[in-house]
């Protein structure tokens, strides 16, 4: 079971495996909202953490496939139970992997250059060469400091932190609407920039155009036929989707209906 | 077609004609012949009638052709904008009909058709790409991709197309317009929307049958609740020099033309905003917008404070009624970081 | 209404055997197109449609009883329906209506 | 169609373009040769080929390559901070880099302060580390617990914002960092009422029968009688009371509490000599918005930001005031909404326009002076009619 840490009312997930298991395993995607540290003056491509929107995180629940934690109690509780001793272990970690990293960093330098020297045929100049150029280069690398589980006992005290039942009777239109598309493979994301509740993808969003833009309504609900259906119908056609209306019926069956502008009139 | 010859064409933006006349106060013989044209006043506007049958306000002959070609009023009813069901028809049924004269419906026509041609092509193309793949898959062919393959966009003659498109046979359906001489009885009329025929009637004296402000007022709200209040939109729109038309196909109230459809795209599309209303939700809005940008137009969200109204309206009763109204315009526009850099 | 719809599919649209069904709910309109509608379509096929105000609500539910009324006088399945939206201003636009999921057009 | 709406991020791109970059992991992280690359072309659906199978797989694990990248920071420029939650605040040890030019105030002691979100940001881009009082390192899933944490609900919102715009390359600034706003709002003032009266202008070129019954048995219309101007038609059309720029608010209600409040100052990236302390007026204010709760701002909500909104002009813009339609589609001030939907950002611009303080038909063609160029923003554009 992964787990999905709450902040305020967010549901983030910061590890790559959880990422990749999600994605893979159960066509759940989010929304990466961080920074790529490789390439940080962009939007097109973000880093983590990954953001679920609500209807994943009742999916993942009423399936048992994640557990949510609420993250900020979690790591408050954690980091004041640190003990010094914990505390001074934790810097001597630190301080043996920087060392490590400054060696392999400073070996590596003095290799390349070694080399670059060499094919220059100037092997003679070698030794003084390095001392300057390694001199002013000396970096150190630390690990990708996403996750809390540096934290002596960060687990133990997120799992009394775990929210399970919060979400499970929820349901409404959206989610009927999510679950009704999410079951037939497709891949959901956020649609409001769509106008819909969300979009649709035929598989893994990194590869295949969305087919829909979803909207859930509850059976009985009033919608206006001008923005709704105009617009909503329009939309779709000038972006190469289709509108996906739906919602469970009186008999608990689906009434899903696509809307596409007919091309006349 | 050329600017100015659409200016000399629609020359009026009302029905209603502007006397040129010498100031007075320069020249007295000036003041005699200013006073003649008062007392003959509005013999140079025209009076037009339209009526009301079966819920809608429908104008025929000389006042389909005025309220149209003076402010571009109303609708034909199986055209998109100006009539013009009456070139089609004769040209598919092959009776008489000017040379080189098309209807905008049948220029839209040519476009699709061109439109249609490609992705022919295109789909060719994409079947195509899936057999490579799968030769790929099968080791029968190399995965390097040329990309010089694209379908290009064929070369359209528009007199092959009409005579192609209208060789469909006649209809039985066609009996019902062609007389027994053989001549096409011009069955489409003008259909004004209840907001422009209120508009005309109010501030230029169109008759739409025997109803009068109070009737149409009644009539209108009947069949919508808030029409006072699309008509004060209207009404505020109209008064700016704007040519306002139904904006429906962009799931819009209006759309605002600088002068009318024969001359510019409209350049916005008003969403009336009832201010005490309770106000739709962000999925709502997205989607309005982003339906109005993908046509390159303006969304503007027109917001009207809606007096109560008691009692009858009739003539005397509009104008005040009219001036308790407000609006005020708000622009949605998309916003994209990357393009607001510099 | 629904003879203003078929005026417009007949005269503007140019379809063929336009008849106008009465059914307890609403009134439901049956013709063919002079071609196919759909770039999917193998053949012209006849079509349903609901006529609808522009300016109305609409409900799921709504489709529902409007596809079993098609379905009760057509006497078999219907897999789409066309909305036919009347304007204020005689604009009339139409939109295909599927029951369940079908895939958007390619291009 | 090319059109303005169309935005590369609006829809996932395939990570396979990233192979590039997440495959150098010894690259140093100056190395600046890091650019995008064009948007790449995904398949329509699934066609059960191994072939498309394996593009897949590839654009995948160039995304999770990149998503495991590492934050590496380099001995020289290293900048440590350290949180102190009861400030909700992180004082940074030493500003060096270019990044301390725009984020962050400085305290009496020249000791530079961050907000969360620009803890959190410059965390995640790898060029800060974080730290406890106490010397326990901060990782990035604990920095959002405890810099997020007490934001408020729309913390993640917030910061999840504030960082999308700096990597577009905006300066961004919390709104009144310095000093809270002085919002006079004159309300008391009703709307000016419109132009109709009957004697407002030289009864010589206006004659109108229907204010003068009992000359003449017409139909009663407004517009009758000789009128020798056109744009008097339309003066005397106007009847309906409309806002004009400079005019009172609309709503006249006293105002309950606004939801929608300027969260951010924006800044364009052309400001080099950007002064954090003194900065000039922001080109943008943005407002970020929480659209599951909600709806779109009311009339009232929306004349309140426009009295702090962004003034056009006020940063030399470069927008031509001169023509109608330019007025009338950007007006006079701007706000921007910020639309947060669970992780995906729409930025939506709303703009103070007045139809009526631009009448379309006072916009006549000027004599010819420019040989015959067309005049205007009209340019020919695509689009429906």
């Amino acid at each position: 079971m992964i787990q999905i840490k709450r902040i305020n009312d967010k549901y983030l997930v910061f590890k790559v495996e959880d990422i990749r298991f999600l994605r893979q395993e159960h066509l759940i995607g989010g929304t990466l909202i961080g920074t790529l540290p490789q390439i940080p003056q962009q939007n097109v491509f973000c880093g983590l953490p990954l953001q679920l929107f609500k209807e994943e995180v009742i999916f993942l629940m009423k399936n048992g496939i994640a557990e949510v934690v609420d993250d900020s109690a979690s790591h408050v509780t954690a980091l004041t139970s640190q003990t010094p001793e914990d505390i001074e272990n934790y810097e001597k970690q630190r301080h043996t992997a920087q060392q490590l990293q400054i060696k392999e960093y400073t070996e590596g330098m003095l290799e390349r250059r070694r080399q670059a020297l060499e094919k220059k045929g100037m092997s003679g100049k070698i030794d003084k060469e390095v001392v300057v150029a390694t001199d002013n280069a000396i970096s150190y690398v630390t690990d990708a400091t996403t996750t809390n589980e540096t934290l002596e006992g960060y687990n133990m005290f997120s799992k009394e932190n775990v929210l399970s039942d919060l979400l499970e009777h929820v349901t409404s239109a959206q989610y009927y609407i999510f679950n009704f598309l999410h079951s037939r493979g497709y891949f959901l994301s956020p649609g409001l920039r769509f106008g819909g509740n969300f979009l649709a993808y035929p598989g893994d969003s990194v590869r295949y155009h969305s087919h829909y833009i979803a909207i859930g309504k509850e059976y009985e609900e009033k919608f206006p036929i001008k923005s709704v259906i105009v617009g909503g119908g329009r939309l779709g056609t000038n972006v190469k989707k289709c509108l996906v209306l739906g919602g469970e019926n009186d008999e608990g069956g689906d009434s899903v209906y696509c809307i596409e502008w007919s091309g006349f009139g | 077609m050329k600017k100015q010859n659409l200016n000399a064409l629609y020359p009026h933006p009302y029905p209603y004609v502007v006397d040129v006349v010498p100031p007075v106060i320069h020249n007295p013989i000036s003041v005699l012949y200013f006073l003649c044209r008062w007392i003959f006043a509005g013999n140079t506007s025209p009076e037009y009638t339209a009526e009301y049958v079966d819920g809608v306000v429908r104008a025929v002959g000389d006042a389909r052709e005025g309220l149209w070609k003076m402010g571009f009023f109303g609708k034909g009813i199986l055209s998109r904008s100006e009539p013009s069901w009456d070139i089609r028809t004769k040209r598919r049924l092959g009776l008489h009909v000017e040379e080189g004269v098309y209807a905008p419906e049948e220029v839209t026509q040519f476009r699709r058709e061109q439109r249609q041609h490609f992705k022919a092509e295109r789909a060719k193309a994409e079947e195509e790409e899936l057999k490579r793949r799968q030769d790929i898959d099968r080791g029968l062919a190399v995965a390097d991709k040329n990309e010089d393959d694209k379908p290009v966009r064929p070369e359209f003659d528009r007199d092959a197309f009409l005579a192609k498109s209208y060789e469909m046979e006649k209809r039985t359906e066609d009996d019902e317009v062609v007389d027994s001489l053989g001549n096409l009885v011009d069955i489409e009329f003008l259909q004004l929307m209840d907001v422009e025929a209120l508009f005309l009637h109010m501030a230029f004296g169109l008759k739409v049958g025997d109803m009068d402000v109070k009737a149409m007022v009644d009539e209108f709200t009947r069949k919508d609740p808030r029409f006072l209040t699309y008509y004060a939109v209207y009404h505020h729109y109209r008064s700016l020099g704007w040519c306002v038309r139904s904006g429906i196909k962009f799931g819009a109230d209006f759309l605002l033309y600088k002068k009318g459809p024969p001359f510019t795209h409209a350049e916005f599309c008003i969403k009336v905003m009832p201010k005490d209303e309770p106000m739709p939700d962000f999925w709502w809005q997205s989607n309005l917008c982003r339906v109005i940008g993908g046509v390159k137009k303006t969304t503007v969200f027109c917001f009207v404070d809606v007096p109560k109204v008691e009692g009858v309206v009739d003539d005397a009763k509009l104008v005040e009624v009219l001036k308790q109204f407000k609006v005020r315009e708000v622009v949605y526009r998309r916003w994209i970081p990357s393009r607001n850099r510099d | 209404m629904a003879e203003q719809i078929r005026t417009n599919l007949v005269h503007q649209h140019l379809w063929s055997d336009v008849v106008i069904h009465q059914t307890k709910l609403t009134d439901l309109v049956h013709g063919t197109p002079p071609r196919t509608l759909h770039p999917d379509d193998a053949e012209i096929r006849s079509e349903w449609l609901v006529p609808a105000r522009s300016n109305d609500d609409w409900t799921i539910k709504q489709w529902d009883e409007c596809f079993r009324e098609a379905e009760g006088v057509a006497g078999k399945d219907v897999d789409r329906m066309l909305m036919a939206i009347v304007d204020n201003d005689s604009t009339i636009v139409y939109y295909f209506v599927y029951k369940g999921l079908v895939k958007p057009r390619k291009n | 169609m090319e059109d303005d709406t169309i935005d590369l991020a609006d829809e996932q791109q395939d990570w396979s373009f990233l192979d590039a970059i997440s495959g150098t992991k010894t690259t140093s992280p100056h190395d600046n040769n890091q650019s995008l690359p064009k948007r790449g072309e995904k398949d329509f659906e699934q066609d059960d080929t191994d072939y498309q199978q394996k593009v897949l797989q590839s654009s995948l694990d160039a995304m999770y390559g990149a998503l495991g990248g590492e934050r590496r920071h380099n001995a020289k420029n290293h900048v440590r901070a350290v949180w102190f939650d009861e400030l909700q605040k992180a004082q940074v040890d030493v500003a060096r880099g270019p990044h301390f030019k725009t984020i962050g105030t400085s305290d009496s002691q020249g000791k530079v302060w961050l907000y969360p979100e620009e803890t959190i940001y410059l965390l995640e881009r790898g060029s800060m580390e974080l730290f406890w009082p106490n010397g326990v390192q901060i990782s990035l899933q604990g920095a959002y617990a405890v810099c997020a944490g007490k934001m408020g609900e729309d913390g993640i919102d917030k910061i999840h914002t504030y960082s999308h715009l700096k990597r577009a390359g905006f300066v961004v600034q919390r709104a009144y960092q310095q000093s809270p706003p002085s919002v006079s709002v004159s309300r008391d003032r009703p709307l000016g009422s419109s132009s109709f009266s009957l004697f407002s202008y030289s009864w010589i070129y206006r004659f109108n029968v229907h204010n003068i019954p009992f000359l003449w048995t017409h139909p009663r219309q407004l517009i009758f009688g000789v009128y020798n101007d056109r744009d008097q038609i339309y003066r005397d059309l106007q009847l309906v009371q409309a806002y004009r720029h400079g005019g009172p608010r609309m709503s006249l209600e006293t105002a309950a509490e606004n939801p929608f409040k300027v969260t951010y100052f924006v800044w364009k990236p052309r400001a080099a000599d950007f002064k954090k302390s003194s900065p000039p007026p922001p080109d943008f204010k943005i407002v970020v918005v929480n659209t599951e709760r909600q709806n779109m701002p009311t009339l009232e909500q929306t004349e309140q930001l426009f009295e702090e909104a962004v003034r056009r002009h006020e940063n030399g813009d470069v927008l031509d005031q001169r023509h109608i339609m330019q007025k009338l589609k950007f007006g006079k001030r701007e706000i921007i909404l910020a639309m947060l939907d669970y992780g995906v950002i729409n930025f939506v611009t709303l703009a103070d326009v007045s139809f009526a303080s631009n009448p379309l038909y006072e916009d006549k063609p000027k004599p010819r002076r420019n040989n015959g160029k067309t005049r205007g923003g009209a340019k020919k554009r695509g689009g429906k009619r």
